[in-house]
């Protein structure tokens, strides 16, 4: 089981970090994809299921896609561009690095760590209806948050009017 | 292929139901336990290659010979009877064609698409139940599991376009990626009122919910229901888009971007985009099926002597057979129009559809009169969006009547 | 000699008004301030929808078209200078090869302008069987550019397959008539080559009869779809003063609600003895264009009846009419007929000698498809094939 | 409503898709090598030479190497060079015949010009269509041998248009003698202006454009007193 998971972690990792060092936005965004669905794989790991399908679901199917609609709309098909400065990737550097130690401390030294016994996976009828239940209004409140930030994104996307635009 | 827990009513008995798992047990009865499960997987592994990959194979030519017969004309019939072999002799040719990559090409993207894509489009028929008894895996959330399957396909898509650095390549990857985030989303939302009246998320679970008739006539399939019927429409459109078929086979569009994401690909990498098309296409159909059809359930009790399996594939080539129809009928959608067809219709249409499932669970042990009523409100709450909602999508077109000049 | 001086010829000003053209263009989609890089592709000339050797380079922003340069003359191959080393019957079978899908106009109207020039008159007989030919070239040309359109569109070839069904009966009667099935080469001055026989006429008879059933079989698959509704209403759209400014003819003029139709203004031929009207379009998009041929059709089938029905006996061809070494007085004439493309005209200067010293070819393709840039720029790139498949170009006739 | 031209359409195909079964009208397709094309009797491909019988096909030919097909062709695809001897024709009258007569067959446009201005009927429209060579020249290029071809061919593929051909040579062969004979009647009795011969008119193909060449049709020309020997025996 360890074993399992140490590869998982590999493959997550792996293409992660891949996938800031390579010079290709494109490739960049695929080797995001694998990460996630490596990602996906750890929950499936330890057996939850449901959260499993729903990352593979959202992530790969939704959110790559628009990743890659954004890389593809703001530079199209073309490499990035220079190089960025060393001071800048030093630093760059710096806050990713004290980011990664600050959340391994945080997981390391102020969190219990798991019993050696796995929890049994919470059975999916029983995630609905905590879901239903006692979890309504959070799962409304995030719906509604999404839901804003959607509809903002659509007031900024969309094209100017042609009263606005001139004679468009 | 795991034993369902069937009822043991007289039909899940007789012989030739059981005919698969009596062939499986007669192959690995004599393995070891340790090693059963394993082999008999491998077993149902290589049953769903051979199968799938048989009908892929009979799919092209049937596709070939269906429109050849409505556009008056025979269709491939020089290899073998009936052309019987032409699927054979396609795929000599393409093993033997040269394959040409382009030297400004992604290689290493230009070689892992088509071979994503087949990937892809073949595990999501793990979770089908064919038959009966016929599921490779049983999951908690296969429904998931297989949309999560299929959500990646068009990924693959959009890197057939993009590495292959041809500027028709580039805007069939950019249609890819349009389409595969407008038509998700009406797939997935015309799925939830099942999960919902079904009350499970597997696949078995959805068909064992859909057995019985009404009346002793009239299935209990989704499809057969006012909210199903529209789940199943917006559903079978969706499935459509996904597969990139006309009239939504805007990357390959070979009239405007000659072959979209094809262009640069030939020999067996064309092939198996081919392949990957039709698999994707036959899973959808499946779930379709699965979902909507009640599975592999007898339309009649009466004709429950014939195998469950049979019932499937009679379905699940129904299916196919109206893909192509359409193919052969109806004209390519733009890209603007796709899309608004997926966000101003389709998916209003799936979300009154989550209300109008809801109230179906809701109201199932209404009889009589209120049966009646529950009928009545679940048809209305399907033909008013309906006719609304086509209204403002048609808005501006229309026939015209025309004049004649004056002389 | 001098060449020349280049601002005294049209070429300057041409340069200088280009983008601005005619007046009437419609306002240059110039690129947004940050809108994402223009691609340029240049679709053709080898590109299934370019109906030939044609190109077109297009600026795309996204896949909204922001310039479109139609590129033409690959398939250009002199065909008027050789016009003016051939004698006058030598041009005949020329004039098949310009829009190959409609000889027995193309020959018709270069037949009129020699009898124009030489003075030479038509038999009554021929007169009809002319009308005949042509309108059923109309019909052959308006199916299957219907069919063209709508591979253009998309469909996966089903209405062309119709279309070549119906049109495969029309090349059989033009076969067993002039003994070939594109390049027929039959009209002749002061008549037709062959007088078509009895059992031609009578299979002539059952083909307008049931050509009525087809479209109507034809429209109900097609006119009323909603898919072709929407891909086709409201794209492309050419307004009426650019169409008639920028000398555009036939179906394409008519779809813009301009009336004008040769048949009726110049009334050649016998066509003021036959009954029929000239459907027109109100907006001038690619469905009126379709919708136009379409209704078309229908008065041919009306005009072929009837013509069918008043064919008179007589001689097919004038014998005193000269063929072969033909000298006609020194002039010029313009002889021009409503093709299914629209006007198709032969000038043609005599000197008194047995060829013209001057011949040149009025091709509605030609001159219909100069306004692409105008009908494209805006729309995207699955609009500008409808729109080119729209036009109804031949490529033998734009490139000549 | 949104979906009624779209349900339509599907009426159509699947009309068509039954109809392909039953209904020969949409079913029109024709399966090539199997199944031969019926080519009307008008049909044309590329021109032959007809020679007046299959023995001796040089020796027979109608051509007398006038060049007007040569002068006349938009193409100009035809090559003749006239014989500096002279042999017998057909009614016996020695004519000049072609000692080159090539058409490049990768060149003709199948217009049919040719056979419209010949005024000797030599020269005709085959319908032989399958001709494909590897060769451009050799096999495209046809010399006289290749191109000639009997009479009885010309029946075989145009029956009506050769009966009426033979029809006409048969009035122009009998006016020629008929003229023959008042030339020796009057060249016995006294000088006398020839009668102009009244053949084309008395033909029955009125389409066929009247010969109007430079090159004297062998109707009016005057024509030896020797009996034509229509079986003749093959020359040298």
């Amino acid at each position: 089981m360890t074993l399992l998971l140490a590869i998982l972690a590999l493959v997550c990792l792996v293409p992660a970090v891949a996938a800031v060092l390579v010079r290709n936005l494109i490739h960049s965004a695929l080797l995001f994809v694998l990460a996630w669905l490596g990602l996906a794989a750890f929950y499936l790991a330890v057996g939850a299921e449901f959260i499993a399908f729903a990352h593979a679901l959202v992530y790969v199917g939704g959110v790559s896609m628009v990743v890659l609609f954004a890389v593809l709309l703001t530079r199209p098909g073309r490499e990035s561009a220079l190089p960025a400065p060393s001071a800048q990737r030093a630093l760059g550097g710096l806050v990713a690095v004290s980011l990664v130690a600050s959340m391994l401390g945080s997981s390391i030294f102020w969190t219990r760590l798991p019993s050696v016994e796995p929890t049994p996976p919470v059975p999916l009828r029983r995630l609905g209806e905590l879901l239903a239940g006692p979890y309504l209004v959070a799962l409304l409140l995030v719906g509604l948050i999404l839901t804003v930030a959607l509809i903002g994104g659509l007031l900024l996307a969309a094209p100017r009017r042609p009263s606005e635009g001139g004679d468009a | 292929m795991i034993l369902a827990a069937a009822a043991p009513a007289s039909p899940a008995d007789a012989w030739l139901e059981r005919a698969p798992l009596l062939l499986r047990d007669a192959l690995t009865g004599w393995l070891p336990d340790a090693l059963r499960p394993w082999v008999a997987a491998l077993l149902s592994i290589a049953t769903i290659l051979g199968v799938f990959g048989l009908l892929f194979a009979y799919m092209t030519l049937a596709e070939r010979k269906i429109l050849g017969r409505i556009q008056n004309r025979p269709g491939p019939n020089r290899t073998g009877p009936f052309g019987l072999l032409q699927p054979f002799a396609d795929a000599i040719k393409a093993l033997t064609k040269e394959d040409i990559v382009p030297r400004a090409a992604d290689q290493v993207l230009h070689f892992l698409a088509p071979v994503v894509l087949v990937a892809l489009s073949l595990i999501g028929l793990a979770v089908i139940p064919f038959g009966r008894n016929l599921v490779a895996v049983e999951l908690e959330a296969s429904v998931l599991y297989f949309f999560a399957a299929g959500a990646a396909t068009e990924l693959s898509i959009f890197m057939a376009g993009w590495a292959s650095r041809n500027k028709y390549s580039l805007l069939a990857a950019m249609r890819a990626l349009a389409q595969l985030i407008s038509y998700e989303v009406p797939l997935l939302l015309s799925m939830v009122p099942v999960v919902v009246v079904a009350g499970s998320l597997s696949t078995t679970g959805i068909v064992a919910a859909q057995g019985g008739w009404a009346a002793g006539v009239w299935p209990h399939w989704h499809a057969l229901t006012p909210w199903g019927f529209s789940a199943f429409g917006v559903f079978m459109v969706a499935a459509l888009a996904e597969s990139n078929r006309s009239p939504f086979d805007l990357p390959e569009a070979e009239s405007e971007l000659i072959a979209g994401h094809l262009t640069e690909y030939s020999g067996f990498k064309y092939a198996l985009f081919f392949m990957a098309e039709y698999l994707g296409m036959a899973a959808l159909s499946a779930m379709g099926v699965t979902l909507f059809l009640g599975g592999w359930q007898a339309p009649l009790a009466v004709l429950e002597f014939i195998p469950s399996y049979v019932w499937f594939g009679m379905k699940l080539l129904l299916l196919l057979l109206g893909f192509i129809w359409i193919r052969a009928t109806f004209p390519r959608l733009r890209i603007d129009q796709l899309t608004r067809l997926s966000w101003k219709f389709l998916v209003p249409l799936a979300l009154v559809n989550l209300v109008n499932g809801g109230l179906w669970a809701v109201t199932s042990d209404w009889t009589g009169a209120a049966g009646v009523a529950r009928w009545v409100v679940s048809a209305l709450l399907v033909v008013v969006p309906f006719v609304v909602l086509g209204r403002s999508l048609t808005a501006g077109y229309g026939p015209r009547t025309y004049r004649y000049a004056s002389p | 000699m001098m060449l020349p001086d280049p601002a005294a010829t049209g070429l300057a000003r041409v340069r200088k008004i280009e983008g601005a053209a005619l007046g009437l263009r419609t306002p240059a989609f110039a690129p947004e301030e940050g809108a994402g890089d223009l691609l340029e592709v240049s679709l053709g000339p080898h590109h299934p929808s370019t109906h030939g050797v044609f190109r077109m380079d297009v600026v795309l922003d996204g896949e909204r078209i922001v310039r479109l340069k139609p590129v033409f003359g690959y398939l250009h191959r002199n065909h008027e200078k050789l016009g003016e080393g051939t004698s006058y019957l030598g041009s005949m079978p020329y004039t098949d090869r310009l829009d190959y899908l409609n000889s027995m106009t193309n020959n018709w109207a270069y037949a009129l302008a020699v009898e124009k020039l030489a003075g030479i008159p038509v038999t009554e007989r021929a007169e009809y069987v002319r009308v005949i030919l042509a309108e059923l070239s109309r019909l052959l040309n308006h199916t299957c550019l219907a069919g063209f359109l709508m591979q253009d569109c998309g469909c996966s070839g089903t209405p062309l397959m119709y279309a070549f069904r119906e049109r495969e009966k029309i090349l059989d009667l033009f076969e067993s008539l002039s003994g070939s099935r594109m390049m027929c080469n039959f009209q002749r001055f002061g008549g037709c080559r062959v007088d078509p026989s009895a059992e031609w006429l009578a299979a002539t008879r059952t083909l307008v009869d049931g050509y009525g059933a087809f479209l109507d079989e034809f429209e109900a698959l097609l006119s009323g779809n909603e898919i072709v509704m929407a891909r086709t209403q409201g794209v492309g759209r050419l307004p009426a003063a650019l169409a008639v400014n920028a000398g555009v003819t036939g179906p394409m003029l008519r779809a813009s609600g301009v009336g004008h139709d040769l048949r009726k203004v110049d009334g050649y031929g016998v066509y003021p003895r036959f009954n029929f009207r000239v459907p027109i379009g109100r907006d001038g998009d690619v469905y009126d264009r379709y919708m136009v041929r379409m209704l078309e059709m229908r008065e041919s089938i009306s005009i072929l009846d009837q013509a069918l029905r008043g064919l008179p006996g007589g001689p097919i061809l004038d014998p005193k009419a000269k063929q072969r070494g033909l000298r006609p007085k020194a002039g010029e004439a313009y002889g021009r007929i409503e093709g299914p493309k629209g006007e198709i005209g032969f000038f043609l200067v005599s000197d008194g000698t047995g060829n013209p010293t001057r011949y040149r070819v009025r091709a509605p393709s030609f001159v219909n498809l100069t306004i692409l840039e105008d009908l494209c720029l805006g729309h995207s790139v699955a609009d500008a094939v409808i729109i080119l498949g729209s036009i109804d170009i031949v490529l033998g006739e734009v490139d000549r | 409503m949104l979906g009624k031209g779209l349900l339509q359409g599907l009426a159509v195909t699947a009309k068509n898709l039954v109809g392909s079964y039953h209904d020969p009208a949409r079913y029109v397709t024709q399966e090539y090598p199997e199944v031969q094309p019926k080519l009307p009797e008008a049909y044309r491909n590329f021109p032959f030479l007809v020679s007046e019988t299959a023995d001796d096909p040089m020796g027979t030919l109608r051509c007398v190497a006038c060049q007007i097909c040569e002068k006349e062709c938009p193409p100009q695809c035809i090559y003749i060079e006239k014989s500096k001897d002279k042999k017998p024709d057909a009614t016996g009258k020695a004519q000049i015949y072609p000692a080159v007569f090539a058409i490049d067959t990768a060149v003709c446009m199948s217009c049919q010009i040719c056979v419209e201005v010949c005024p000797f009927d030599a020269i005709k429209m085959d319908q032989e269509f399958a001709i494909a060579a590897t060769d451009r020249f050799g096999g495209l290029l046809l010399n006289r041998e290749q191109l000639a071809k009997p009479n009885a061919y010309y029946h075989q593929i145009h029956p009506t248009e050769a009966a009426e051909v033979d029809e006409r040579l048969a009035a122009e062969r009998r006016a020629a003698e008929e003229k023959a004979r008042l030339a020796a009647a009057a060249k016995a009795a006294a000088p006398k202006p020839a009668v102009p011969a009244a053949a084309a008119a008395a033909a029955p193909g009125a389409a066929r454009p009247a010969p109007a060449g430079s090159t004297a049709p062998a109707a009016s020309a005057p024509v030896d007193p020797v009996p034509p020997p229509a079986p003749r025996p093959p020359s040298p």
